[in-house]
């Protein structure tokens, strides 16, 4: 998917703002919105691919306004209200017609078991993978129409594979619910290979999967 | 039901919920707690667990103690560096986000920064909240394309000799850098080295770490 | 430039807003600032493709949420602190220090000519172009860090060359107050080789310079 | 003093104007207006008569008056095909933006569509003012992505066999669309004619006219 939150190299943003940058939370609100995002995901194992393209297709302009973890809580009331969890009118009445037939919220016990179990996106692979460190690849062109995670900047570049990482959830798949595990590797790209102003020998990282590569 | 997958369908959910919950984002954060608790979707105990999980106990003084021991312990920085999320488990720190961690390491040669540039990925369970220049529009788009200027920005300077690694973390993969050891600091302790790392050295924008912990 | 302002083919933006469209102005504002904006460009003849460029280099939030001529009146009134007529002191505490030393403001007259007298961006070519109509051109995969007219959709895109236009003003080098007239083209763009979802014969065409292309 | 030609300065004017004029439009106008005025720099009747001009005189009767000549006169309609800039003019029309003007025909076989992707470039003098939803974001992102979409929104249904052209005018060319005549109309005028054609038949946001001229 093309848009604005794909922000990776795009130019006329100025200096970085460090306001609030010694406290977990910038604010009351702030706070709440996260716990609020995290709490109410609770029961359901929402794909994390959908909650991201969830999030990307927020307005736009929102995408790029309001806070972080505001967004957040945004994009998991809209996983709610399409998943039936809770009505867009009582979102915007604010008026809860009935308990939600699923509620069976996140418990403290929950919480703190969430706190300690990363979870893995790993899987079996099927089959062996096609490349090995020290290969060149080269990145697809144009993108994918829904969810996908080769940004932009690094679309149509040659690259060299840094390091194999497994075969991992493919998040295009996980957007769509569905669990395709597929090889994943690091990739460097040479800075000059992907921004035409830069002249020194820095390099970009990136962890991209088997099928954004067109071809060695 | 089950969600929809249906791109339009939540973008059509946006459009509404841009258009009539409240712009102002304090009083649409109070609208939508006061509703989720009603619809009995969240319990207001998970919610100050999750606020004071990174409040008192999950922070960045986590990630400095990783750092501190990789620096005394020869034998975790080679399991740190082989394998960062079971390095962390062994010290009780695995968590959030933590799953596929990666340890990238500075060196005389070499500068590391961190990035998610679609989406503000971070490894919260060995660093905490991040934060917000970490995802903020101007970090994202820049610090893939003007790292340098970025680092000049957080006064640190890289000297042209010096290569500079993004790590853009937009899969499931998280990094942390491994901040050089300051000089003379040899007799100090493990809790004194960890009390001189800062959160901003393991993202990256810091890089000389002293002895004073400035 | 990559930036904000290149919006063809982002995804994410919802229907199209009809309100207002069949008035000239969509409020007072709007007609001043509409005309605010061209009559102070006034008597310096600014490069059209600084003008863009000026423009493109506002706050990304700012491109997207405010209104069209209101951030012509912007682009205008930065670039006329920037070339020293007004200062940014005199613009933020709206207290005019003195005339502005290069002072001849555009007159009716000068309106009515410009409202008769259409500008030609065609110059003299040098040399002949390289393609002809009919001809496969590939474009530039990673655009240009400065100032240029090729969009991000079209990078890096195979397309056939529609029409000969004439030696035009390059945009590259007229936001830089350079006049480097080159060969441009129409070209057409098969809509299915440029955004994924698209399944129907559907073409785009583009009018683009000749050094936007890499080989034929 | 020139211009600086310097990206970086005039991102930073930009910043500074962000940060200190007022952020309601019609006051940020305002404020602008005074010291534009003030400094000498604009002259308040050029002013009014730019906006008048476009109120009063130049609209997209004009470009209905040059179609429907086009629907009368086959040569004319030639010469506006072949160069549309020079067509205009004999028509008294040549003004701002119309100096590369291109005529491009609907058929039974094909549908036009104009845009301008990156900065809402328009045929002023042959259309006048551009329509807000022309210089919105929604219609630059979308038309060249889903024409078809758009155009259905404009109630514009465009079937399988009809192919879409887009023209995208980010160059110094500018597009307008010819219609085709509707059925009925052989024994209208010009002035007739000329009525029943839309603006936005001649963006290419309304393509079967009428002789209700709806």
């Amino acid at each position: 998917m093309d848009g604005v939150f794909d922000l990776g190299g795009k130019q006329g943003f100025g200096p970085v703002d460090r306001t609030h940058e010694d406290e977990p939370y910038h604010s009351q609100a702030d706070a709440r919105a996260y716990a609020l995002s995290v709490a109410a995901r609770g029961e359901r194992a929402y794909p994390i691919d959908w909650f991201r393209h969830t999030r990307e297709n927020m307005v736009p302009t929102d995408y790029l306004t309001r806070p972080y973890f505001d967004q957040w809580l945004q994009t998991v009331v809209a996983m709610a209200i399409d998943a039936g969890d809770v009505s867009l009118d009582e979102v915007i009445s604010g008026k809860a017609k009935a308990l939600s037939r699923s509620a069976n919220p996140m418990s403290v016990a929950d919480v703190r078991n969430m706190l300690t179990s990363p979870a893995s996106f790993e899987r079996e692979a099927n089959g062996t993978p096609a490349f090995e460190v020290g290969d060149s690849v080269r990145t697809d062109e144009r993108g994918r129409s829904g969810h996908t995670r080769l940004p932009a900047y690094a679309r149509g570049a040659n690259g060299t594979i840094h390091a194999y990482r497994g075969a991992h959830l493919l998040p295009d798949a996980g957007a769509k619910g569905e669990d395709v595990p597929e090889h994943l590797y690091t990739v460097g790209f040479a800075a000059r290979d992907l921004f035409p102003e830069v002249d020194n020998d820095d390099t970009i990282y990136l962890d991209l999967w088997e099928s954004y590569f067109v071809s060695a | 039901m089950e969600p929809s997958y249906d791109s339009e369908k939540v973008a059509e959910i946006h459009r509404h919920l841009h258009s009539h919950l409240p712009s102002e984002p304090a009083l649409r954060v109070k609208a939508l707690e006061s509703l989720l608790v009603e619809k009995g979707l969240v319990d207001p105990a998970a919610l100050d667990a999750w606020i004071e999980a990174y409040t008192e106990e999950i922070g960045p003084k986590r990630g400095a103690m990783v750092v501190a021991r990789a620096w005394t312990d020869p034998d975790f920085k080679a399991r740190l560096l082989a394998d960062a999320g079971a390095a962390i488990d062994e010290m009780g720190f695995a968590g959030q986000a933590s799953g596929h961690l990666q340890a990238v390491e500075n060196t005389d040669a070499v500068h590391n920064l961190v990035v998610c540039t679609l989406c503000s990925c971070y490894p919260f369970a060995i660093l905490g909240m991040a934060p917000p220049w970490y995802k903020a529009n101007e970090y994202r788009a820049r610090a893939v394309r003007d790292p340098r200027g970025v680092l000049a920005e957080f006064g640190v300077g890289i000297a042209d000799a010096v290569d500079v690694r993004v790590w853009d973390s937009t899969a499931e993969l998280r990094y942390m850098v491994v901040p050089q050891r300051p000089a003379g600091t040899d007799g100090l302790s493990v809790e004194a080295l960890a009390a001189l790392v800062t959160r901003n050295s393991m993202i990256g924008t810091h890089r000389d770490l002293t002895v004073s912990g400035a």
